[in-house]
């Protein structure tokens, strides 16, 4: 059984992981780059060793490094987290080959679901419906005109080796179809030196919907429901939703079943993810599969009641899975947000920087998975991600209030974050009434970059603050104009003030 | 006691009356406020204006006249604007331009690239410098046609927060 | 519709109340005494106003001043929290008189209850079953004798007007009777200015459970299951959780049905507690009722997944309870700890002071209701509640392991307080077998109040700290002897090391 | 350079040996230690040590050498001993009882109830005073059997943390 646990991340979702190590009596070990000594998961670990230099490339990604300090320190096993190392089919075959268990699926796995072409095949083969277009890589051009003369426009050419909205191109005219399929091909070649390119129909107004699955190694598997994740900036998610406000019971028991047969077909060990994506019509096809823990992974913990970190340990150690798919029920409603130090009134230009204060938003039905702390400098290396916020509400709409409730109580200073324009999100009727696809943003641009107005009067109590603060600042300089010995009283103001009216 | 303050578009003339205490008596252009002003963490004032509780958060800006103010509503820049920074102000005028001929990043970050030249001629919108930053590269544009005058940093560098990148003429 | 509301409390319950109005859309209306202004709850508040200075008394028990403050401020209602003005029938009497919502029963309900020689009458003709003993005032000597001769050693002597473990003797020899009879008068008369004293049958090893009840306007009355609160100090509550783990179906649908009836005898309207004392065979016996909110009742809110503020509000709007009893079940387990600044080595001596640091617990299944802050100074006027942190988890294990993590995570550095001790409870087997009673602190107190051993290399490094510190500190004043321009490897070190050793 | 500190019933020797950036080789008693110490927030430190994670927590004393030491496990009082403090223990000694014959509060509160008046004999175990914090009264109580010299305080007062209340000879 596994006794000591390497976390190969840092940030949220290292602490999230050691936290259940904590509480399963079991002994996390930290790693960290130069940037990272004073990280708040070195400091939560019960072990940590230093990997390399601020890069990634040289310490989160560094496979030999990571498995140097696993086999010293004794770890058992390494769990990835999410990003890194954790799609990396090599470093699961390095584990392994060292002999360390890898919480995560097998290389094979991994392979398969990565290289999106045979993931097509694969769930083709399985039942699973995908886009419509191809399931092979296209070489030749005139191959790419007949798809799209069979298939219709607009469409998606998009890159094998690619994922997370890189290497791709939107074709809506027929004479931007041979340039835009050069540049995707020069494009994939460069990015992932590899040119495999495919063709997919282009679904308009498209939600984006996953199913979480749960499999252990003696072929049950199990699906914990979906997560609605339309709300993307950049085609990064910035807001989770459980249930989906699309969903109806037919289309998800539907899509439950397609989701546990393509977990099925890739002989997948762990938890992962299928991304659907879905039109109005409710017609829904396969996207891909995320081989690891996703980053919203909490909204389905809080409504399913289940500690997925856990299970993954469960599953690692050789344990059936004791949860049956008749006894799972999804209770009450769960929406995360993600706090990115970012500028959202300047293309979400990132932001980091020394965090001055910190006022974190609790109380019933709020749940805070962070790693920054007042004085903590956010190092410029990794990702933006500060925070993960989830409300949970017995409806939809008490979880949106509870949300606002704790984005309104929510303060960092020191660095820019999208913790406003999150709460104008709460405010917007689309949102509000669950009508939304992945165009939300840019739909309702108009409303989401308008600042709310302040008002005179709070406008003035802003510049109040100022004034006191800087008086006071140089006052400790010069000696103070106002002392204590006036009488203590409101009467004397009263009597300047009518002065002043005279 | 009096300051003229700018905030967004606004410049707001700010005279402290009397204070006692906690207590102040301020006029803030036409209209005068009784309050109550507190300090209750670094840089957080509790506010409480005829009952009512306002919170504003005050982060330094680069120099101690600059603010940014973050109320619950919103969040703005301020600046105390004394007698020197008048006196910086009126040389400053002329100069408008200056700015935009010195290319800085907001935020700190790593030079991926430099695709100009010292002498390079540039024009309006044409990319000078790639910053990354988080994963997140920024592209920086020439504002207008002018003449790369000096490069100041290399591929690969580490650059802070507003530091001057490349000089325009 | 209620609008505004007006919060007459303080600390962590202010604050929490204040959340819910938020999520509703209601303003809030905070009220301080002269020890407050800083205090969370007036910067949590949309509007705040003074009441008075520093005792309770002359503020947060000043009736008049504020309800002054709820008419010039405009709310519709007052909130009273626990603890101040809740349970007085008087103030229940003077809102209704004044126009203004008592989110809270009558002044009849409240009077009721309030009086235990009637409550336990009252709760008779219902069918409750009371503790065996008086259901009338005793008067004389010799007809305290004869009861005591009736129902047998040994008994408790308590004050009518008592509650919360005031006015109250325990005895156990016949001797003791007659002068425990005559303090506890004298002290019922100095504590409530009423010395009407009754005599209960003392039970032995008893378990103290309480069950949530709601009651609307229009006589429906459903309970929301047990709380389990037998771990106390000074007859304070420490730890709650549910289930109780002494807790069977049968048991918990027969406690239900009394606690509804309790509430139905008691004309009661709004949230309240019918707290029973049970012994080891199972035997229940009705003790009092909280005509409030309780500290405990977040384990409730997390297990049930209701909001008690927002149902408090709904029913003091006159609007009908929406929940059915049917509809109700407990999903998972809940602990609270309460986070007292106290120091348990002595006493629990009380520890007003500036709080320096905090590190909050946070993460899955983690609630924390609190309102210190960084740089605040608790002061020594109110309540040593700091916080309350709850653990929720699938089982009552997990919610254990869960707590031990959070507690683990929980830093307050400037005042004492019991985290520690409450950590040690955790590891408690008694507490983790779920077998205790009212006595386990007692019972376990030689494990209880010995500290952890924490070795002579956690000793060394926290000496480490101490002496880095203080170097540091005063370097700033003398010039430092170390600097940087040494080779910045461990091979110095080596070698010194090495000269060191011969 | 090197100190002593005592903590809890042990007095220990400790020598910083090197020091570079963040890492220091320092000896305690008879072990030496290779360790990265740096402050993460104010007050509190991360160690690293052989792997370790240790987090320490300082909690500043009634002077500048006395500290509150918070590791995860435990808390333990700490106090720097130099040439100074050694001098004040040594004048100190032969008063040992002093402390005894002044009673202050260990936390702030108000006084409710002074039973014994100046001049007054008591014993050991009487009540003093009585002291009300947090709705919870406190009795203070001879430890021997002594006579009351002065009474510092009244029935009513507010009294600080650790200020002396009533002296005894």
């Amino acid at each position: 059984m596994i006794k000591k646990i390497l976390v190969a991340n840092r940030g949220e979702i290292a602490v999230r992981i050691m936290r259940s190590c904590r509480e399963l009596g079991l002994i996390s070990v930290g790693v960290f780059s130069e940037a990272d000594r004073k990280a708040m998961h070195v400091r939560y670990a019960d072990e940590a060793y230093y990997i390399g230099s601020a890069p990634s490339r040289e310490s989160y990604l560094n496979m030999e490094s990571i498995l140097e300090v696993a086999k010293h320190s004794g770890a058992d096993a390494i769990h990835p987290g999410y990003g890194f190392l954790s799609e990396n089919a090599k470093f699961s075959e390095r584990c392994k080959e060292e002999g360390i268990i890898f919480i995560g699926p097998s290389s094979h796995s991994i392979s398969t679901m990565g290289d999106k072409i045979t993931a097509r095949q694969t769930m083709t083969k399985a039942g699973v419906p995908v886009v419509p277009g191809t399931t092979e890589k296209i070489m030749e051009e005139f191959r790419a005109e007949e798809i799209v003369k069979g298939i219709g426009l607009p469409v998606m050419i998009k890159a094998s080796a690619g994922g997370g909205g890189k290497g791709m191109r939107l074709v809506k005219h027929m004479d931007e179809l041979i340039p835009s399929f050069r540049t995707a091909k020069s494009e994939a070649m460069n990015a992932f030196g590899d040119d495999s390119v495919y063709i997919e129909k282009y679904i308009e107004s498209p939600h984006h919907i996953e199913f979480q699955i749960l499999a252990d190694r003696y072929g049950k598997v199990i699906h914990l429901f979906e997560r609605e994740c339309s709300i993307q900036r950049r085609h990064q998610k910035v807001i989770e939703e459980t249930p989906s406000p699309l969903m109806t019971p037919e289309l998800r028991e539907e899509m439950g079943k397609c989701a546990v047969a393509a977990a099925k077909a890739a002989d997948y060990e762990g938890a992962g993810t299928i991304e659907f994506i879905v039109n109005d019509n409710l017609e829904f096809y396969f996207l891909e599969m995320n081989t690891r823990l996703q980053v919203e992974h909490p909204v389905t913990e809080r409504v399913v009641g289940v500690d997925l970190v856990k299970e993954q340990i469960n599953i690692a150690n050789g344990l059936p899975l004791e949860l049956n798919q008749e006894d799972l029920h999804q209770n009450g409603h769960a929406i995360q947000c993600r706090i990115y130090a970012e500028d959202p009134d300047h293309n979400f230009m990132p932001q980091p920087g020394l965090v001055t204060h910190i006022t974190v938003p609790l109380g019933l039905g709020v749940r805070y998975d962070g790693y920054v702390y007042e004085g903590y400098e956010i190092p410029m290396y990794y990702d933006p991600l500060i925070s993960k916020l989830i409300s949970w509400g017995k409806s939809r709409q008490e979880s949106i209030a509870r949300m606002r409730r704790a984005l309104y109580e929510y303060k960092i200073t020191g660095v820019k974050t999208n913790i406003k324009f999150l709460e104008r999100i709460m405010d917007i009727p689309d949102f509000i009434d669950g009508k939304y696809n992945t165009h939300f943003i840019e739909t309702n641009s108009d409303k989401l970059f308008q600042p709310k107005f302040c008002g005179t009067e709070c406008e003035d109590m802003a510049l109040i603050a100022c004034f006191i603060d800087y008086i006071d600042k140089i006052g400790k300089i010069q000696p103070p104009k106002f002392t204590d010995d006036l009488a203590s009283t409101w009467k004397d103001f009263g009597r300047k003030r009518s002065i002043l009216r005279l | 006691m009096a300051y003229e303050i700018n905030i967004e578009n606004r410049t707001a003339h700010i005279e402290l009356l009397n204070r006692v205490g906690s207590k102040i008596l301020i006029a803030v252009d036409d209209n005068s406020y009784e309050i109550d002003i507190v300090m209750v963490e670094n840089g957080v004032y509790s506010i409480l204006y005829k009952g009512h509780s306002y919170n504003v958060e005050l982060i330094a800006g680069d120099n101690s006249k600059r603010y940014i103010v973050n109320t619950f509503s919103r969040s703005f820049d301020a600046e105390i604007i004394d007698a020197e920074t008048k006196y910086q102000q009126s040389r400053a005028a002329g100069h408008e331009t200056e700015g935009d001929n010195n290319i800085s990043s907001p935020m700190p970050g790593k030079i991926v690239k430099i695709p100009v030249q010292t002498g390079e001629r540039v024009t309006s919108g044409q990319t000078l410098i790639v910053v990354e930053a988080m994963k997140m590269q920024s592209e920086f544009k020439a504002s207008a046609d002018r003449v790369v005058n000096e490069i100041l940093v290399h591929e690969g560098d580490l650059v802070a927060a507003h530091q001057i990148m490349i000089k325009l003429v």
